[in-house]
């Protein structure tokens, strides 16, 4: 089983998107989700170019992500399904909750590191048993055959293949940033000229691959380089390359 | 009882005797521990074990009884840190990336808690770090939740008390006092909100 | 050479340092080492270590500083074996058994093998049980590793051999299927040794 661990990789997203926020400004109301969102897809993009599995969760906050800054650059506010507007507030209210608790324990953990710190400058003994009292212990291998310790030997490293992590808790982020997307959804039009979005999104297979088109679309309609119509919600969405 | 001396300890030998307990514990060696090896008093051990604290106070001796998660230890004085520590580098390193501390703050404050839990609050699969944690002795298995099937359950340590300088898990920083503060909440519900502010 | 205190060692605060030092050592240690560590000359070393020895052979001391081959170690007194010895049992019998054999047979299957590497192979800190082993004289150090800084490697020793009836390492009985764990053992350290650096 080939695995590689870096550093990197123990940062959750969570955490990252913390990290990312604490780097933008000190003044956390100066914050803006534009390139929160912008460097948290790039520390994705990046973590896949070093070759490392990228968990399930970076996906998934991503898309949360990227529906928050999806909502904000639609012009108005039309999509007013109740149900669908109350589903999109716990997602954000929960990422804002997680947000919160990692802040929480990363600050204890400063705490934790200087009681660390501190501790470290007095060392406790640890040595035990000093041979001049081996006699009064009792002998581990009284009552052990050569058998014996084969058993305990094979039943340790049984145990120890059962903990190993299960290949599903991660999966490969699909191969899709943000600047790709943009570049299908512009050489896409090249060739058709107009284009309804399913016909764009048709060889995508995941859910975030959709998402990233979707806010591909999105920004190249603010740059003014294509035009978007649609009829209703959830209507057939048209695309058209203007210039 | 018979005392294992067969005769009443004297002061000085249940001293002594608790100096050479001490010596050799593995792990801090409570006060009713002391009397029941001894077969003496806990009033008569406590006495004793507080003179014999008071003896180490002084600074010819580079060595202490320190008093740390729920009984007693040998350990050295701060100041001979830089000479002790250089020595004693390999075996007791006690550095921790931000990422095991983090983890390990959870597992101190969540105890007892599953790797899996762990991994779910952080994020980001957590075994590996759980499993270091675990080698430098800051955490250990304690048994498995109650249900069938349950995962092991992962609790800090005495030598994780004993590093932090801690008498016990009540000591712990309260963690509602390092909760966000209602701004910075507010600061961070407004950057999932509004792009203006 | 420039002193660790920035002046002349005081004979007392080396005593102290020296104290400190023979308290957190796992093997004893030679006066040169202690010479070394301590920054302060042999002779003033061996003149302070000498009144330190003698203090601690007050009636008053259960422990004692020893000389054995190799060097200085603090020891127990004769008198308080007793005491002692249950303690020993009590641990060993709660805690330790279980797990002794668990770090003899990876010992014994996997030597030469650093105390670091049985702690990563079991999942917890082995560090004590290792001690006990080679208390026991079930294994022993075999050098270190090739590395520059490397860990000191365990091997099992002939009194584990004779103990169990082998004539020698090969006629230990071979391992089945499990053996191919041994990469992922390896793996696994990896990741800890980064993630510790």
């Amino acid at each position: 089983m080939a695995y590689e661990v870096k550093l990197d990789v123990y940062e959750g997203p969570i955490g990252l998107l913390l990290s990312l926020i604490q780097a933008q400004s000190v003044d956390v109301y100066q914050i803006s989700l534009t390139s929160l969102v912008g460097d948290f897809l790039s520390e994705i993009e990046r973590r896949k170019q070093l070759d490392l599995e990228v968990a399930t969760e970076f996906v998934l906050v991503a898309a949360t992500l990227l529906e928050i800054k999806c909502r904000r650059l639609l012009p108005g506010d039309d999509l007013s399904d109740l149900d669908e507007e109350t589903a999109f507030d716990d997602e954000r209210d929960v990422l804002l909750a997680r947000l919160l608790e990692a802040k929480t324990y990363r600050d204890i953990s400063q705490v934790l590191s200087s009681l660390l710190t501190m501790g470290q400058r007095r060392l406790f003994r640890r040595v035990g048993l000093g041979p001049e009292v081996a006699h009064l212990m009792p002998d581990p291998l009284d009552r052990v055959s050569a058998e014996g310790l084969l058993a305990a030997y094979e039943a340790l490293m049984a145990r120890q293949s059962d903990s190993e992590m299960p290949a599903t808790h991660v999966t490969p982020l699909p191969p899709m940033s943000l600047d790709q997307a943009r570049e299908k959804i512009s050489a896409h039009l090249g060739k058709v000229g107009v284009s309804t979005f399913d016909a764009l999104v048709s060889d995508s297979s995941t859910r975030i691959e959709v998402v990233m088109q979707f806010l591909g679309i999105l920004e190249l309609y603010k740059l003014g380089e294509i035009e978007i119509s649609q009829q209703a919600a959830f209507e057939t969405i048209t695309l058209q390359r203007l210039s | 009882m018979e005392s294992r001396l067969d005769h009443e300890y004297s002061a000085e030998a249940l001293s002594a005797a608790i100096e050479a307990l001490l010596l050799v514990a593995v792990e801090p060696l409570g006060i009713e521990e002391l009397s029941r090896l001894t077969e003496a008093p806990v009033r008569q051990c406590q006495a004793v074990l507080n003179d014999l604290c008071g003896e180490y106070q002084s600074p010819r001796r580079g060595i202490s009884i320190v008093q740390v998660a729920g009984g007693y230890r040998f350990a050295t004085k701060p100041e001979h840190f830089e000479v002790v520590g250089e020595y004693a580098r390999e075996t007791y390193d006690a550095r921790l990336s931000p990422a095991a501390l983090e983890t390990l703050a959870i597992v101190a404050y969540q105890q007892p808690i599953s790797r899996r839990r762990v991994s779910v609050i952080r994020g980001v699969n957590s075994d590996a770090v759980m499993r270091l944690l675990a080698v430098k002795g800051y955490i250990e298995p304690a048994g498995r939740g109650t249900n069938p099937g349950s995962a092991v359950l992962y609790r800090t340590t005495t030598i994780f008390l004993e590093r932090l300088g801690l008498n016990s898990l009540g000591e712990l920083p309260e963690l509602g006092k390092y909760a966000p503060s209602l701004e910075i909440a507010e600061a961070f519900e407004a950057a999932l909100r509004d792009e203006s502010s």
